[in-house]
């Protein structure tokens, strides 16, 4: 049941506008996987069996799973805490997640971190996250800027919530992000809530996707409970971007069905509110539609319930025999040690010469539309003064100029002109 | 066997087999960035204003011009994109080297570098070979923002080292270093050095290997411990200190994470006295940490208490009289000193 | 000449549509102003009296001098290092300019600090700026908040560059305040330069103002070259906020006509460029616009010159006459010592009974558009759970929710929606 | 001559004349922060879901029905925000209180709170009557980003006060002072303590002055210098010392800066030997602080090295038994006391 979702699908249809029925399953089999694997962690959770904090994504699991499997093996992601589904498709084994949440030293952290924080450079490609929420942003721009700098056509995708597209970092790394036309995707996953506080009282935008705008990216709004739209929006997104359109934000449309975390019971949250999203619960809307069309039937899903409980059985129990580690381990690799700790190689997929003098020399000019180019200071100008150093030359004329005699022509506008609204980037 | 190597050719006290002409402490800085450029693809620059003005400082000068667009980064004014964005290239095997206009500024990406950078390789086994460098310390009136010494904040974050160098040839032999590290490496160039002393350098590639203090001079009356420009004051004011008979040893620190503990305590067990000169603020700053090292490890030893000399517990004043009051000197030096010494 | 612009301008057009005789020519006279201080203290400069760096805000008086004059008294403003010309407005004089840049012990900081970074919390009602770029926007945010809950009906004004727009802790204030409908306006000075970089390279935005529409916030861009327009435009943006309209960006597009200080020669500024906004200098234009319209004559500009030359040569004298600090004085100050150092007192100009119980007593809930409420949790909850308290109680039907009965409602879209652009809350 | 009250009623150490119930230490920030609320409204409160929720941690409970939108305010998640605006709110005469969710999340400020806020006074003479406080420390398994002690970072920048109490009754006297401070005040509340100790609180209206350390109990074999939940740790080894015979003096520091120095010196003084006992990383942590003031005034009265017993110089990890091994606690506090007391 479960394929590649990278080998499989791609290449048979880039535009993704026509999906096989593998991949329709495919995108069933994760939205299920990342619920049960979830559903697992809270029955660990109430036998105290996970150590610290325990997030849900119940609800969102079609933006995890759809957007993650728009990108390709080679792409890079980082998870946030309701990205379970994504680090599943990505190729991460339930087990990994069970081990991290219970801190074992059998887990990718060794149990030196929990939750979804853990990583991996060599093969799926998986930046950590750390619990500063937008940190990803930035970091996720200079992994799309090397990636491209190598040559690698890679893209990179994270992913941030309504609360925190507020912070100082989304807003340097995505502004960043687009002066610099990085290969990148982010995945706002509108959920309606920020642990309490509602979106109207972080901002005072109807639509998420508007951040965009103020950075002249693309961005697109999606149903974040429709797994095949949120898909087809992440694949054509990853597509531009891995294209060079710069990067892309997409606002997935979603909610929040629990509290912040385990020990949060939301009654903040009015409950039809509640009662409204649950008709639209994303893995019940595509189950239906998947039966109504066929492409799903009683026998295949058995047969993939059984794979899944298999699974989660022979990881949950791996998780739960795995020992703690040993104490000694808090003291130990606070340093690369050297090469013989972490060989460190660029992987370069385009010729280095490119680089290298003498075919990297570009000429230190700048370009400024209509007023053709200005160059750099060159060596013989004055640095920064600061009473000990003498300032650079003045212009001769430089006391003519602060009087001069030219007539100006008058310009007025006698009112103010009021902001044109330039359409962001839209979607073609 | 700690290094010992002392010289006061051309204004500079290391007194490396050089050729050519003398140069500054900024064309040091220079000469790294470019050389290691040019010797590894893996490794960009990006900043404010690095590219075409060719940096504040003009300490990228040229590179725009030799190695182009993609890398030699401007960025827009956000310390934090700065620092994520490196750490990001770093995961693929390149090995940036941010610049922070002023080290001041290093406050706004402060989040970035002490959690996300810094705890990278102890939580998930990711290495993050980032050289985070800037114009740092004061002594040109350069105002409460542009004269900072924050080393302590980081000496005080696991994960990340500290470089401080004195002089030209430690610039450049330790930036190179930095760059080839697989750590994340901050590096303070004191820019009140940048134009003040020449040197001249060894014709090849060479490094300093971080985490080793040098004695610059040697002595066995006391220890003054110090790094940066307050090293060039300290080995003044034991200059006037010999001339009353008082013979200091002045031990350089150059990386203040890891220290060099055991270049620390061979002198203090030799002179059995310490000073320690630093021009970071009193409270907190690196004296401490070394007055406790000292009390663990050489306690027996210390005829003597460890004192300091530093800058006053304020921010950095703007006028001159007030940082000059501000700051440590030669003479406030050679007064502890000389208390020290009648122990 | 002189007048308190605060005093004679106010009340008698709100609107600020037709402006009196006197508030053009206070205009002209601030305009003159800020170029003359900044004249001296190029002079200052070159014979070594300025202590560090000095900016020039040479081309860009119409923006601080039009919409620093767009404020009461009573509001409060924080300059930044481009804005002597919203000093002299507010009220500073000019000695205390030179003082400051001299770093002398008669300047507002004593020599302490440089440059514009003073301030005067109880008569001009003028905040510090620091050097870190960014970071008065979220404080003249929090002046707003306060002077709104005390009912003094204050607005607070700041200035940001082209470059400052991109750092983080501009998106967190701006956004902050459209959150709070803070009374604040903040000035973008678009001057197409953030030190050697142009705003190509910073942001890939046509407008600036358009940083606005990721806050939902009204915006404006005007011809920064132009001072009746910005005066217009700020004072329409000061009355709105004062009403209630939340916070508002002016983008005022204009050229630095030096380089980023002293010691910067600009070559990378294509010369052309320099020619092109030479042509449209804010003084000279405004100058030739009162003259044809009749509203200056040759007399009453000398008279004016007059004066001005006057004022300057005192302050000057004053300013270089003055003592610098005594060095003790670098000891002094770190903390406020108590009532003997400070008295702070809130300045009241409403019932405090207003926010004191009973009658601040507010329901806790939150309402949700078409959802109703919800409310807080009240006291019998768990807290965050970190292994060693227990989780909040599920509610009992959860296991039952995970998987649902009730048939849900198919939501399909097929294809991603593109972001709509709503209009930011446009000029009315 | 510093206060000096012991007892270990309640779970608590602070025999304060109490009356009703036993509170938590939770329960006394809340009070503390109520209380001035009523008393004043030029207190507000401003933070992450600190409305309707009542805080992470609940801490402010009930404040939204009580005081209204205007005085708890909900913020984005917006640090830099949150601390600027609390400033700017101060220089109209407002007192405001800036929950930080996580202390951990104050890195994300750094700039804000330590150029910004820490800086006016001495710069431009503007007080800023602002209190940050949150949840700190580790112990409960709250991962690298849910554990901070990062006081020290702030404890080396002039012009903030920091405060970190371990007692319910400390915990509402020292913020209650802290809010009517006119300076700004960190204030660390440690979490481990939130719902672990409980103390009877007098009746009225009380402060505890910050920049005053306390002896928690006498002794006069040698001095362990603590706060927060570490000087539980130190009074538990300072139990199991006595019933070896050895009396240990133990300080709960209470506010880190400023440091009462004349406690601590007057305590060595008389028993000739000092151990500090801190969450903190080791380097650059406070111990180092202690160490550099004891050499400088009461050189002459140290019988043995000061000593110290801290976390390790890593991130704090995840596990319960890395967590365990990184922490001091008691049975390394008894052996290094008990070698110290050799001397
Ligand atoms: C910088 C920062 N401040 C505060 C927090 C504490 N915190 C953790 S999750 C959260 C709410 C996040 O809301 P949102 O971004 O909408 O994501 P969601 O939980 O809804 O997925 C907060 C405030 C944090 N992790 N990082
Ligand atoms: C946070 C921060 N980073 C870097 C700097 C250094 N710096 C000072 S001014 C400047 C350029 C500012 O450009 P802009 O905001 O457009 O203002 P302008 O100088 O054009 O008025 C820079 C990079 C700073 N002051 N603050
Ligand atoms: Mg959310
Ligand atoms: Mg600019």
């Amino acid at each position: 049941m479960k394929t590649d979702p990278n080998k499989d699908h791609l290449g048979k249809d880039p535009a993704g506008k026509d999906l096989t029925r593998q991949q329709y399953l495919d995108l069933y089999y994760y939205m299920r996987l990342n619920r049960a694997v979830e559903d697992t962690m809270v029955k660990l959770f109430r036998q105290n069996k996970i150590v610290g904090g325990l997030y849900s994504s119940l609800g969102q699991e079609a933006i995890s799973v759809g957007t993650a499997y728009a990108l390709e093996k080679k792409d890079w992601l980082a998870p946030m805490i309701r990205n379970i589904g994504a680090l599943l498709v990505k190729g991460v084994p339930p087990r990994d997640i069970f081990t991290q949440h219970m801190a074992k030293y059998t887990s990718p952290t060794l149990g030196k971190d929990g939750t979804s924080h853990f990583g991996d450079l060599d093969n799926l490609h998986i930046v950590s996250p750390i619990s500063m929420l937008g940190d990803l942003i930035p970091v996720m721009t200079g992994v799309a800027m090397a990636g491209r700098y190598l040559g690698q056509k890679i893209v990179a995708m994270t992913w941030i919530g309504d609360g925190g597209s507020s912070t100082g970092v989304f807003h340097e790394g995505l502004n960043f992000a687009a002066v610099q036309k990085a290969p990148f995707v982010l995945i706002l996953e509108n959920n309606q809530w920020a642990y309490s506080t509602p979106v109207k009282r972080q901002v005072p935008i109807e639509n998420l996707a508007d951040r965009a705008k103020a950075y002249g990216i693309a961005s697109y709004i999606v149903d974040g409970n429709d797994v095949v739209a949120v898909y087809r929006t992440a694949k054509e997104a990853v597509d531009r971007a891995r294209a060079g359109d710069g990067p892309i934000l997409i606002e997935a449309k979603t909610m929040r069905m629990r509290g912040h975390a385990q020990h949060d019971p939301a009654e903040y949250v009015p409950k039809d509110m509640f009662e409204h999203w649950k008709q639209r619960d994303p893995i019940e809307q595509y189950e239906k539609f998947l039966l109504e069309k066929k492409l799903l039937n009683a026998a295949t899903k058995k047969e993939l319930e059984q794979k899944m409980e298999a699974l989660l059985n022979k990881d949950r129990d791996f998780a739960e025999a795995s020992p703690m580690p040993p104490p000694e381990l808090a003291e130990k690799g606070v340093y690369c040690t050297g090469d013989d700790c972490h060989k460190i190689a660029a992987q370069w997929e385009r010729d280095k010469s490119e680089v290298m003098p003498p075919k990297s020399n570009i000429a230190a000019v700048w370009k400024v539309a209509a007023f053709g180019t200005g160059k750099g200071s060159g060596g013989k100008n004055a640095p920064i003064h600061f009473g000990d150093t003498a300032a650079a030359e003045e212009q001769k004329d430089n006391a003519a100029e602060l009087s001069p005699k030219a007539p100006a022509k008058v310009v007025r506008n006698g009112a103010a002109k009021t902001t044109k609204v330039p359409a962001g980037k839209a979607r073609r | 066997m700690p290094e010992s190597r002392t010289s006061a050719a051309n204004g500079a006290v290391n007194g490396a087999q050089g050729h050519g002409e003398p140069v500054t402490f900024l064309e040091a800085i220079k000469q790294a960035i470019f050389e290691e450029m040019e010797r590894d693809p893996a490794v960009v620059l990006l900043g404010e204003d690095v590219g075409v003005y060719g940096g504040a400082f003009k300490t990228s000068e040229g590179l725009l011009e030799r190695f182009g667009w993609e890398r030699v980064i401007d960025t827009p004014i956000s310390e934090s994109a700065i620092i994520g964005a490196a750490c990001g290239m770093s995961y693929l095997g390149l090995r940036p080297i941010a610049e922070m206009q002023f080290i001041d500024f290093i406050a706004c990406c402060f989040n970035q570098l002490t959690n996300f950078v810094a705890k990278g390789h102890y939580l998930w086994n990711a290495p993050a070979p980032i050289v985070v460098r800037g114009p740092s310390g004061g002594g040109v009136h350069g105002g409460p923002f542009h004269s900072a010494n924050p080393e302590m904040y980081f000496v005080h974050t696991p994960g990340l080292k500290v470089v401080y160098p004195s002089t030209p040839y430690d610039a450049k032999g330790l930036l190179k270093a930095a760059i080839r590290d697989n750590n994340p490496v901050l590096f303070f160039e004191h820019k009140f050095l940048y134009r003040r002393i020449k040197e001249v350098l060894p014709a090849g590639d060479y490094t300093v290997p971080l985490g080793k203090a040098i004695v610059r001079r040697e002595g066995k009356h006391l220890t003054i411990v110090s790094y940066a420009a307050m090293m060039h004051t300290a080995l003044e004011a034991a200059e006037a200190l010999a001339k009353e008979g008082i013979e200091a040893e002045v031990i350089d620190l150059r990386t203040l994470l890891p220290l060099d503990e055991e270049t620390i305590l061979e002198s203090v067990k030799k002179t059995n006295r310490c000073l320690v000169v630093h021009e970071d603020t009193k409270t907190g700053g690196i004296a401490g940490e070394i007055a406790a090292i000292l009390c663990e490890k050489a306690f027996g030893y210390l005829d003597g208490p460890l004192m300091r000399v530093t800058a006053l517990d304020t921010p950095v004043p703007y006028a001159p009289p007030l940082e000059e009051h501000f700051l440590p000197n030669a003479k406030k030096i050679f007064a502890a000193a000389k208390e020290l010494a009648r122990y």
